[in-house]
């Protein structure tokens, strides 16, 4: 249920500060900014910034620092778990990867 | 007020659909065959016979909302799709016909726009329109305008591309991004409002398929129209009885169509093309043919999609490596939001 | 693109998995015959495990069961036959997300009616039905509000606008619905077999993480608010294991990125200016689960359709065979109920399950029943 | 109850409508061409070549309403249309296209009474259908169904009709009674009840034009279709430059079609035929063509109705011997009541 | 204006006394007899008789006798004129017939 | 077919015409340049003349002047558009025989209407609108009751049916007129160019051949009730050249195979009960008259779709250059139009008299414009 996707904020006009574009890869959408605010916690235009969009509005801002270390985290464990990986691999269970 | 909008009059046999005929038809596809207003165009059979000893015949209706979108319209289209249904088959399209349903209240000057559109695209083909036929039925009997065309071409001499040869181990390659038509579309129809970097790859892909004919190896090809790349492997497996594996990495896609697809759920397989191929050729011959394609701006994100097996159906092998059945939609897909 | 496919990495995908077989190892009360259970709540997740192969991926003593949370699986028929009724209105101009459109009811779907007729329409964003309302002053322009809490905020801004500008002729259908006291109706089930779960990232981001942790306590069940990418499940699958290992049972929030400990207030603040609780709901193959689904608040009743249009109000007569109720709540695989692939396929769904390709059966049936499930 | 119509799963290109392809048309049309599955038809080009240097070529689009009518239907109407169409250039009708747009919401059972129809009157005239598209329209967005068909066919090389042919003093030739397609539909369509005397003259003329081949002095033939036959006079006025003179009280009309012209105010002349041909030939023939004419049962009624003179524009002798210019109506006519 | 047509009853159902089927050259087409009473003055059916029919409605009933004395006076009068004809077409007027 | 092919011998025409020649040759006061002018009130006359050349037939000291008795030709513009406003509401079904569609209004016509979306649909008989209102509903059908007293009664029948079966959504746009008080009108005009008079046969059906006698009395101008085909024409022209030879002028009855001395009793009864004069009625062309249109009467009200939908009333601004009032009453002939076959033509008619083929400009211009006027 819910599709939720990350789009970047790319263009906002003041005139209609509860609406901006957000890139979705290369598509383009309008979308309600009222869920999270026009402008940040500064006052400052969002464009730039990350959010999760969903049915025409943006739901959620992404937490950059948050998502960094989670990620950061998951690469640190698969350098150390290549071992694992290798054995998995060998060993050959009823899956692998190529 | 009245007169420039398609009314019943154009379509009644009297004099308002003669004028019509010779104002906006003749005057755009401009031909001896057509001039001659006779019930039925007469080809030069025997120069067409010094071609080669099989005649290749195709039709298609177009019917598509909206009639003018980003990159293209139905006219460009209904020349487009017939004269690749006949270059699929080895053939270069050389005459078509033009028959067309035209909706009461359809602007005169939209109906011009298409046909001009038609006219240049035949133009740009060699394709000669030779003869045609125009409907007008009410308001809300039809949806501004359907166009069929077919096309008749003879099928080069050395080429004996169908299902029939696919075999095992062939390669599949597709010739550019998937999807580019079909986005664009559901885009205008739907008003979603994503963009003008979803654009139809709508193209006549004879050019493309030219370099192809001297090429040993080549087991068929396909453009990859409705139901997109999926229902044509589809069709290859049932015709063949063999298994098409695909590789979903290897799957080229634009950005825009990717971001669309995400957004609304959607897969970018079952995204309809318009200037796409899907060629099966042997293990072989994969190299030259890629060599070939991407040599044409129409093939320069060509690449090898997958391979044949001996296998049965359309199985996709993920990014994990799990491979899984490829089921062809019992429907149009819808997107998925909430 | 960005955020996306950065959790789509086959190296942190190798790397999670090699660490859940190896928990995995050691949990022994687990094996194939008596996996360890996780309920995935979301439609969402359900698309995901198949449509990347997680299922697949996974250690055998780990299976899925695949929860309530597709809005259009737990659809009852008798909600759907009441819009027809609206939608078959002359002047009506019905609208709905592309999900709703097959949904079978009792007198046949929105696209069997549109078929007959009907001005049934897609939407992508409810803020499009102001726009159509705009655009046909003399006709009663009705919008299908349905799903969770993630799609209530926008029908409720969608509501709130069409008040400000004073637009009477804009409706909704009210169909949102409530997890939380679905799953306390599930759980409190003595035959359930559910042993961790899956939260659903998107509600959460709306409803914030917090609001799982009773159930976590009541129930003593570890839930993991989970993203919807390959690395986001299975980063949150390990989370899961990681708390039966340590025999814990806590709410954690994987998704953080997107999902704060409180939600978004905004949104929580328009849906509670626009939709209260109801105090019965019926859930397609659950029946009736008090406060689970919305209804238009008094200072909105104005826009509610139900009350305006009077529908006919419908039994859900499900189909006796039928066993939607068991597959939703992990009592039975979708290839064990007896219409599966037989009377019930995706082109005639008998069951709303086999409707959404996020339903378990519908996801069964177009990545399963005929997987080779061969690996390379 | 929503597996027996159209829906536009039937047009999406997926399993829904390879099932409806093969179930109906594959079914019915049933030859080697079609089952191939290609996106074209490959024809016998070098024994085409051998019966003639012409190749004939035409199209029609069918979007009548009601679409089963008394004498016929529209699949009928589809196949006898462009088989027709090739039959008056001295063609015999080989090969046609089958090219359909279906209304979301058709009972397929009607579609199956309409293929069947086709391939029953395809099979009568020796035709093969050899290859066809389908597409799904939503409701609202056409009538039920509309046809195309795109035929080709090799012209007979004894034959050089045309109407660059049409000389001075030619006899005006008429194969049957006037408006009995165009009666027959209006009565349906517009409800009026007059009965069911009223009967389509749909058929296949080539069985009437093969006997023509070989007589020396024709110019030219065309089925009198839409606009009927004052509107296929006026072609030949405009194509040849010369005048069309024919008598009012020779005009073959049967009884029911008068009555209702009568009633209703309208003038046998423009309405609609799918079964009789216009004639022009040398007035030394006109015995022979005539003769030649009555000898099959589709042109018993057949009679010289005017000659050609060196005037222009078509002109009416009526009853009391007052000639007048006869007008081609800028509108398809209605009905004149009050 | 008021295009009206002579046409005969040929058909006629007592259970639905206010229609008839009239014949119009080959064309039928039921007609609404209230205009002119579903039976004639001896209380019979009107099968048979001519009515002059407009807009689906039975107008009159055309006199037959009336009809013949008129025909048969033109008759009388065409015989008597044939001289008169014949002059005029060798006179030549502006017009003639044939 | 009998009745009429009985009317159309040539032989009798021939004998005819003689006659009417060599009475026609005696009275030397008429002359191509001074002819004898005999206006055939009704359209189906004019149509005739055309269709069978009686124009060119007759003597050239006899010349027609085209009445005002083709119902469509004399339709202002502003009740077209009145008709328009209707038709285009929602939930609207409009009904017409087909000789409405292509009349102009100022916003178009009923044809241009229909292209728009509106629900115009054509119907032979005013029976067929109670059929189409019980097959609908839950829509308003509105008859647009167009006609002549020959066409009144229909009507009427109509809405007394309804009335009997409590038919809610069935109503009339009356555009009823009546002939007389306009030939009154065109005859009191001292520039009146009017000799003698072919009356109007299908009319007198109903009002009685009767009806016309007070005419010849106050205008001393021969009338002669006449039918429809050539035979019956060209006897009533002998029988008004006999009267202006005997110097009489009265009303005779060419047509009493048809038309009673009294009419149609029951019709006049019908027309009674549901229509009432209007004071006032427009024509196109002829301006006001007074007691010339219908209405409906206060028994029958509650159908009047101008009391029901409350259309605007449009003024009836007619092109100033166009001659349709000049032909109508035989000051000027069609081709003197300076709009005549160049702005105006039947594809692109400016004035109403070139919509019908009943016409006087489109019967010219159709039958007469390329006319090559060889006898054979
Ligand atoms: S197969 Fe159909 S009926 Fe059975 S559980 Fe699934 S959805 Fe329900
Ligand atoms: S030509 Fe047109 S404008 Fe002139 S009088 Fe005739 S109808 Fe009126
Ligand atoms: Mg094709
Ligand atoms: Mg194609
Ligand atoms: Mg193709
Ligand atoms: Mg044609
Ligand atoms: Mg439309
Ligand atoms: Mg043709
Ligand atoms: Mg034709
Ligand atoms: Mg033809
Ligand atoms: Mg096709
Ligand atoms: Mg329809």
């Amino acid at each position: 249920m819910c599709i939720g996707i990350p789009a970047q904020i790319i263009q906002w006009d003041k005139c209609q500060p509860h609406l901006a574009n957000v890139a979705v890869g290369g598509a383009v959408r309008e979308v309600d900014l009222s869920l999270i605010g026009a402008l940040d916690e500064q006052g400052h235009s969002r464009v730039g910034q990350w959010v999760l969009v969903h049915v025409g509005f943006a739901m959620s801002i992404l937490d950059e620092q948050e998502a960094q270390q989670t990620l950061a985290a998951l690469q640190a464990m698969s350098e150390v778990e290549s071992d694992v990986a290798a054995f998995l691999k060998v060993g050959g269970g009823a899956h692998a990867l190529d | 007020m009245s007169n420039d909008v398609i009314t019943f009059a154009h379509g009644s046999g009297g004099r308002a659909m003669q004028q019509l005929i010779q104002d906006t038809l003749v005057r755009h596809f401009d031909n001896p065959f057509l001039r001659r207003g006779e019930d039925q165009a007469r080809l030069p059979l025997t120069q067409l016979a010094s071609q080669g000893s099989q005649l290749a015949m195709t039709t298609d209706s177009f019917v598509i909302d909206p009639i003018i979108f980003a990159g293209g319209d139905i006219g460009k289209l209904a020349v487009c799709g017939t004269a690749n249904d006949l270059a699929v088959g080895g053939a270069r399209p050389e005459y078509l016909t033009c028959s067309l349903i035209l909706e009461e209240g359809l602007p005169l000057a939209t109906l011009d726009t298409i046909i001009a559109s038609m006219a240049a695209t035949a133009q740009q083909a060699k394709i000669e329109i030779v003869t045609g036929d125009t409907k007008v039925v009410g308001h809300g009997c039809a949806d501004k305008i359907f166009i069929n065309t077919t096309g008749i071409g003879v099928i080069s001499p050395e080429v004996h591309w169908g299902m029939d040869q696919i075999a095992a181990d062939d390669a599949i390659i597709v010739t550019g991004n998937l999807g580019d038509h079909g986005a664009a579309i559901l885009n205008e129809r739907e008003n979603l409002g994503l963009g003008d970097q979803l654009v139809s790859d709508c193209a006549l892909l004879w050019p493309l398929v030219e370099p192809l004919l001297s090429i040993r190896g080549i087991h068929t090809l396909r453009d990859a129209t409705r139901g997109g790349v999926n229902a044509i492997l589809h069709e290859f497996a049932t015709a063949s009885g063999l298994g098409m594996q695909i590789n979903e990495h290897a799957l080229p896609v634009n950005d825009a169509v990717r971001g669309m697809c995400e957004l609304l759920g959607l897969d970018p397989l079952n995204l309809a093309n318009e200037g796409k191929l899907v060629i099966i050729t042997s293990a072989q011959s994969a190299a030259a043919v890629l060599n070939a394609l991407q040599a044409h701006p129409l093939g320069k994100d060509a690449r090898q999609i997958g391979t044949v097996n001996s296998q049965s159906g359309v199985q996709i092998c993920g990014a994990y490596g799990v491979t899984r059945h490829l089921d062809l939609p019992y429907f149009e897909p819808l997107p998925r939001i909430c | 693109m960005r955020w996306i496919d950065d959790y789509r990495g086959a190296s942190e995908v190798t790397a999670l998995l090699a660490q859940i077989s190896a928990k995995m190892a050691h949990l022994t009360q687990y094996n194939a015959q008596q996996p360890l259970r996780i309920m995935e709540v979301c439609g969402g997740h359900t698309h995901a495990i198949f449509r990347f192969g997680l299922d697949k991926l996974l250690p055998d003593n780990i299976e899925f069961i695949h929860g309530p949370g597709c809005p259009v699986c737990v659809l009852p028929m008798g909600r759907i036959d009441s819009c027809l009724d609206i939608a078959h209105r002359d002047d009506v101009i019905f609208l709905t997300f592309g999900d709703a459109m097959r949904v079978p009811g009792g007198h046949g779907s929105l696209l069997d009616a549109r078929r007959k007729g009907a001005d049934i329409r897609m939407i992508y964003s409810p803020l499009d039905a102001i726009k159509i309302a705009q655009d046909n002053l003399t006709k009663q322009v009705v919008f299908f509000a349905l799903g969770f809490e993630t799609t209530m905020p926008a029908s409720a801004i969608t509501f709130i606008r069409a008040k400000e500008m004073g637009l009477s002729n804009l409706f909704g259908f009210c169909q949102h619905i409530t997890i939380i006291p679905t799953l306390n109706a599930l759980l409190s089930d003595p035959n359930q077999k559910i042993d961790a779960l899956l939260g659903p990232g998107h509600v959460a981001m709306i409803i914030g993480a917090n609001a799982f942790t009773p159930l976590c306590q009541l129930y003593q069940r570890p839930l993991v608010v989970s993203g919807f990418e390959p690395v986001d499940m299975l980063h949150s699958i390990l989370m899961l294991v990681q708390q039966i290992q340590d025999q814990r049972a806590v709410m954690e929030n994987q998704y953080a990125r997107v999902v704060r400990a409180d939600g978004n207030p905004q949104a929580q603040a328009a849906i509670k200016t626009v939709f209260c609780l109801k105090a019965h709901s019926q859930w397609r193959g659950l029946g009736d689960i008090a406060d689970s689904g919305m209804q238009f608040t008094p200072e909105f009743a104005s826009f509610d359709a139900e009350r305006y249009f009077q529908p006919i109000q419908y039994d859900s007569h499900e189909q006796p065979q039928a066993c939607c109720a068991q597959v939703l709540t992990g009592r039975c695989k979708p290839q064990q109920c007896p219409l599966f692939a037989r009377q019930c396929t995706p082109q005639h769904p008998t069951g709303a399950l086999m409707v959404s390709s996020e339903g378990a059966c519908a996801a069964y049936y177009q990545y399963n029943q005929e997987c080779i499930c061969q690996t390379m």
